[in-house]
């Protein structure tokens, strides 16, 4: 057997395992949303299911000291491994007060802590595409080395604000990693009927940046084309645009029906292909990952998960007089 | 005469007009196979296949920009917006270019599109999925922009805008969807936009408001007649341009007024009503023009108690009838 | 005191503030070698180089966007829009973003910029150079919207915009650019936004009014003096939020209230001031609250006569004021 | 000397004649309006000069009986060969109730004629683009098999809307000709500073559509590049993105001076290789244009001209009062 692919990376038992774990610990934030949406304690869930891999290869790449993320609403495997915590991410989705996100005025999935340089999101899609620019332009300008990766689904760089911001990003040469997440569909419409070339990555070069398509659900492959992005954007060489091919594995969201829309054989089929599937297979085979381990880290994450959901459950929601603060500064 | 719900009035509006005229055709974002993320498209695409009911890229401008495009060549687009939050990346198109063609064109060229697109809180929507958008068009010539507040006004409003020879935004409150029932005819009618509609006369306060907030009022007016305050509702249905006429009648009717929306309070469509009041009512009032309004904040929250402290209803329109009647 | 024009005044509070503050930069289409298609950026591109006065490409929501992104870094960027009409495609950006993102982050977050864009007409612009778009947002909590008419308040108000801690929308009237001419001080000095301002005191009337068009006021006020009418003009100068408590002031001041725009009549934001009126002062007016506008048509036309009819103008206000005057 | 170009292209002495005297028409309209505003008796200009060649080769592809057309500002050469008169033009100059694009309400360069078939045009970039998608939309939906050309500068491909309609179109397979009139300036902006790839045509492969970069100023380049894209959409194969490198001869505008930001060296080698000078020796040196058909072309151009200017300038002003007419329909 040649050099395994992590070993290429330079990336260790405890960096992968970590990698695993957060991967898992996100699928089952999520898979818990998904009981409490429909035990009717939660009004709205929008997954991460089937994005982990790609979105956690992402990050591992990043800096999270420096570098600022603009996720969008399914990278909740970005956001843990930017410090949100389960206990966060559990008060967002019952939209408590201690919601570090937006003490409860957003939907879950709408992420955003300054102090964990994730930047405040909204629900129109790509909006956070041209802020990333802006995060940039501003590093350029107070002379940083950090990058900013903003995130967005295949069917969000239809949108006019993609295509401005990367232009923008492209011209002025800023360290900003687009990162789409091809899912193949935008609710029910399928990527062909959604965007006109091949793969998004094709995009790049209208921009003058490099392009270049991963598969989602392999986090190693996804790491490595994120380091190399960040890496060029610390070296001046400019913006990437990263397209990984995953598969929503979930409705849309918990007020969708997917049936209507695609074949459950399709379904099935992407299930196999599951990135924390083929990951923790990964790992193992390499005994990177012993059967105790990985049953201690299921364990480990089903128990925070629990306790998460319970503090959530009991804790208050704001006062309803808050809903007149914060409309300015004061 | 068959009691239908408000979006299965807005679906049959969208049927009858594509049967009666093969130039209408509906785009957007899932419209198609999935029938609309509410259903208001569902049956279309097995019907009238899917040029006729096209499911769009996710690109709002496009959307409208396209549906222009159309519109001028000569067909009759119903553009959907997914969500009245999200025709802003469209506005562009909607104002500067739909408003403006037929009027700077000198009357060459004309713009018969129709926008559609859910508004309104109280359905968990948080910010983005919540909003009232009327005040942002609603100072732009060349556009009309109806809110209805019945399924029989659905319907017959929905048809008058599809044959409208000029753009017309359409709102339809989306918690009205599946909560708000009444008579829709079968038939073929239309409703006329530009006028608003009184839906219950009274004598003590005159109640000006639109879309779902007409429901509120009227809950308000029945319990209210209990304790002998009778209430006088009208029903804007078209915020722009305004029924200026049917607004001063009403005002002058009981000479107290309480003008209620959704929206938030600075800057909104009821702005229009109170000006034209203080404009020509002045002597015929007995009582301060009140607006009941949502506080001046960006949007509804999602937690529950922000959300229902932003949100309007029964109980706040019937407090403020009741303050007005014993001004 | 140097008398300064209008536009230097723009020129000099920017200059001053990007010394005072090196976050503050400036991006837009021609802002730089070119100095701004109004020269509004002259010699700041030589002063403080290309990365602090920005030449962008030829896209406006990334303008605000890209804006936006930086302010919440913590820079202070001011935005140009080459033209108020052109806003519009970043039309997202700034009410679904910049006005929002305070409140949906529950103060995390904040988005100190400032978008300076050229509106209003009389200069041959036609439709799509001559617009007032303060309507389009005055009614989005989280913006604000400023609207100076002199020389004096422009450096004043568009240092407050910069310092300011959220979005600014600041509008200056094309045509005053060059016509209109003041008194500016050297030293640094602010002007409040949120504050409205009596430009001059009068008993029988009162004019309320932003922009060019306080000219206008103080023009007909002078001519009208003669014979033996006074007039009160209150500046409105931030018309969103609304300064409530002055306009309540100035209308009990003379009971007789005229409101003037150059923006056309129904939905512009005199409608705040006489919803207001109408909430507040009822049993203190002595006429109905009068509004001055263009008329409701998509935008000025370009030939001469078409849009001398379309603009406002010191005679259209002098007969405004002179009939509330004998009412 | 091999097959020359004309003749590989089925292009005979009077089409060819015809091609030079709408570019001449198109200049010399131009400059007469350059004089009246210098002469304070129009208000505004913006000028076709430089893209002549670039427009008319353009149009001579299309077929103005069915074929829809959606220029931007610049397109003098595109709307005389669809129909607009001198007279017309010069109508528009002066702003007179006669103007048939806009009654004198828009100003010169905002195009638009419904019986020519020229989609009526406003001032805020890139809003046109869109508009040519409906139409081809349209006419796929009512089986028609009209092509529309829509025109637009560098600058302008920037903008959300044409990334947003240029998918639009790659997906429906629409027969739309995305035409870009790249003339290396955006008011000021150079092209470097404005786009982030080298050419603006490299953008098609964004949309699944065919895309290449013509000399604009050999208006029979252009001309074949159009007519393959035309064919192209006829057959259903879709959009095509052709981009024409020019040079805009004049300042941006009237209200521009340019010298602040390029050299009068540059300006002056563009006009060296002005279409206007080398379609001309073109054709004379083909034997496709006497000496003496010149001199009459320009003769005959020139007495238009002064016939259409005499006419407009006394011409009548619409009514102040119909500035509220058709507003809505009445
Ligand atoms: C501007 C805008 N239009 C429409 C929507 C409604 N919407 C939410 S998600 C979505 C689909 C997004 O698809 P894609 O970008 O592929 O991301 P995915 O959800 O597949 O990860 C739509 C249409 C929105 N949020 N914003
Ligand atoms: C949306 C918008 N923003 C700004 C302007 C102002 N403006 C008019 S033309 C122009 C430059 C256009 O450059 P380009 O697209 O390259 O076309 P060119 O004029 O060079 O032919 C600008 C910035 C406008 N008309 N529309
Ligand atoms: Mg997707
Ligand atoms: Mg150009």
């Amino acid at each position: 057997m040649s050099e395994a692919k992590h070993e290429r990376l330079g990336l260790e038992r405890q960096q992968l395992q970590g990698m695993l774990q957060t991967m898992l610990t996100a699928r089952k934030i999520d898979e818990r949303m998904w009981l409490l949406n429909r035990a009717g304690k939660i009004p709205f869930v929008i997954s991460c299911q089937g994005h982990e891999a790609a979105q956690v290869g992402a990050v591992t790449a990043l800096r999270p000291d420096e570098d600022y993320l603009l996720p969008y609403y399914r990278d909740m495997g970005m956001v843990l491994h930017f410090g949100m915590t389960v206990k966060d991410l559990m008060m967002a989705g019952f939209a408590r007060a201690e919601d570090p996100n937006s003490g409860g005025r957003q939907m879950p999935g709408h992420f955003g802590s300054k102090k964990h340089r994730i930047v405040t999101g909204s629900s129109p899609v790509t909006t956070q595409v041209p802020h990333a620019v802006g995060f940039a332009m501003a590093g350029k300008i107070k002379k940083e080395n950090f990058v900013c990766l903003t995130s967005f689904g295949e069917g969000s760089s239809n949108q006019g604000d993609f295509h401005e911001a990367a232009n923008f990003a492209g011209v002025h040469r800023l360290p900003v990693i687009f990162f789409c997440e091809n899912n193949h569909y935008a609710i029910s419409v399928p990527v062909d009927r959604q965007i006109a070339c091949e793969r998004v990555s094709d995009r790049a070069s209208s921009y003058g940046m490099h392009g270049e398509t991963i598969d989602g659900n392999d986090p190693l492959a996804v790491y490595e084309a994120v380091k190399n992005a960040a890496d060029r954007g610390r070296d001046g060489a400019g913006p990437s645009l990263i397209e990984t091919m995953s598969y929503r594995l979930t409705p849309h969201s918990s007020d969708d029906d997917d049936r209507s829309y695609r074949s459950r054989d399709e379904v099935d089929d992407a299930r196999k292909k599951d990135g924390i599937v083929t990951f923790t297979e990964y790992l193992k085979t390499r005994e990177l990952l012993t059967d105790t381990e990985e049953k201690d880290m299921h364990d480990a994450i089903q128990q925070t998960i629990d306790e998460a959901t319970e503090a959530a459950e009991e804790a208050a929601y704001a006062e309803a007089e808050t809903t007149l603060d914060h409309v300015y500064h004061s | 005469m068959a009691t239908s719900n408000f979006i299965s009035a807005v679906t049959q509006a969208l049927k009858e007009e594509m049967e009666r005229d093969d130039g209408v055709f509906v785009l957007g974002e899932d419209v198609g196979a999935k029938g609309g993320v509410f259903r208001a498209t569902e049956g279309l695409y097995e019907q009238f296949g899917e040029l006729r009911v096209l499911d769009t890229p996710l690109a709002e401008s496009a959307i409208a920009g396209v549906g222009i495009g159309a519109a001028m060549y000569g067909l009759r687009p119903v553009a959907e917006m997914q969500f009245a939050d999200f025709m802003l990346p469209a506005v562009n198109q909607i104002i500067s270019e739909a408003a403006k063609i037929r009027y700077r064109s000198n009357n060459d060229w004309d713009v018969p599109i129709t926008v559609r697109a859910p508004y309104g809180g109280g359905i968990h929507g948080a910010l983005y999925h919540s909003q009232s958008l009327e005040a942002l068009f609603a100072s732009t010539p060349g556009l009309k922009v109806v809110i209805p507040s019945t399924p029989y006004d659905v319907k017959g409003l929905l048809k008058a805008a599809i044959r409208d020879p000029d753009p017309v935004l359409f709102f339809e409150h989306k918690k009205a969807y599946r909560l708000i029932k009444g008579e829709v005819p079968e038939e073929d009618y239309t409703v006329p936009i530009g006028t608003a509609d009184v839906k219950r006369e009274g004598e003590d306060v005159t109640v000006m408001t639109y879309g779902l907030c007409v429901h509120f009022a009227l809950e308000a007016a029945e319990k209210l007649e209990a304790e002998g305050i009778s209430t006088h509702v009208l029903d804007l249905r078209t915020v722009y341009p305004l029924d200026h006429a049917a607004v001063v009648e009403a005002a002058r009717h009981t000479g107290k007024i309480l003008l209620v929306t959704e929206d938030n309070k600075e800057g909104s469509v009821l702005n229009e009503a109170a000006a034209t009041i203080a404009e020509n009512c002045l002597f015929d009032l007995d009582a301060p023009v009140e607006r009941l309004a949502a506080p001046d904040v960006p949007a509804m929250p999602y937690a529950s108690p922000l959300e229902k402290h932003y949100m309007m209803n029964t109980e706040k329109v019937e407090k403020a009838i009741r303050e007005l009647a014993e001004f």
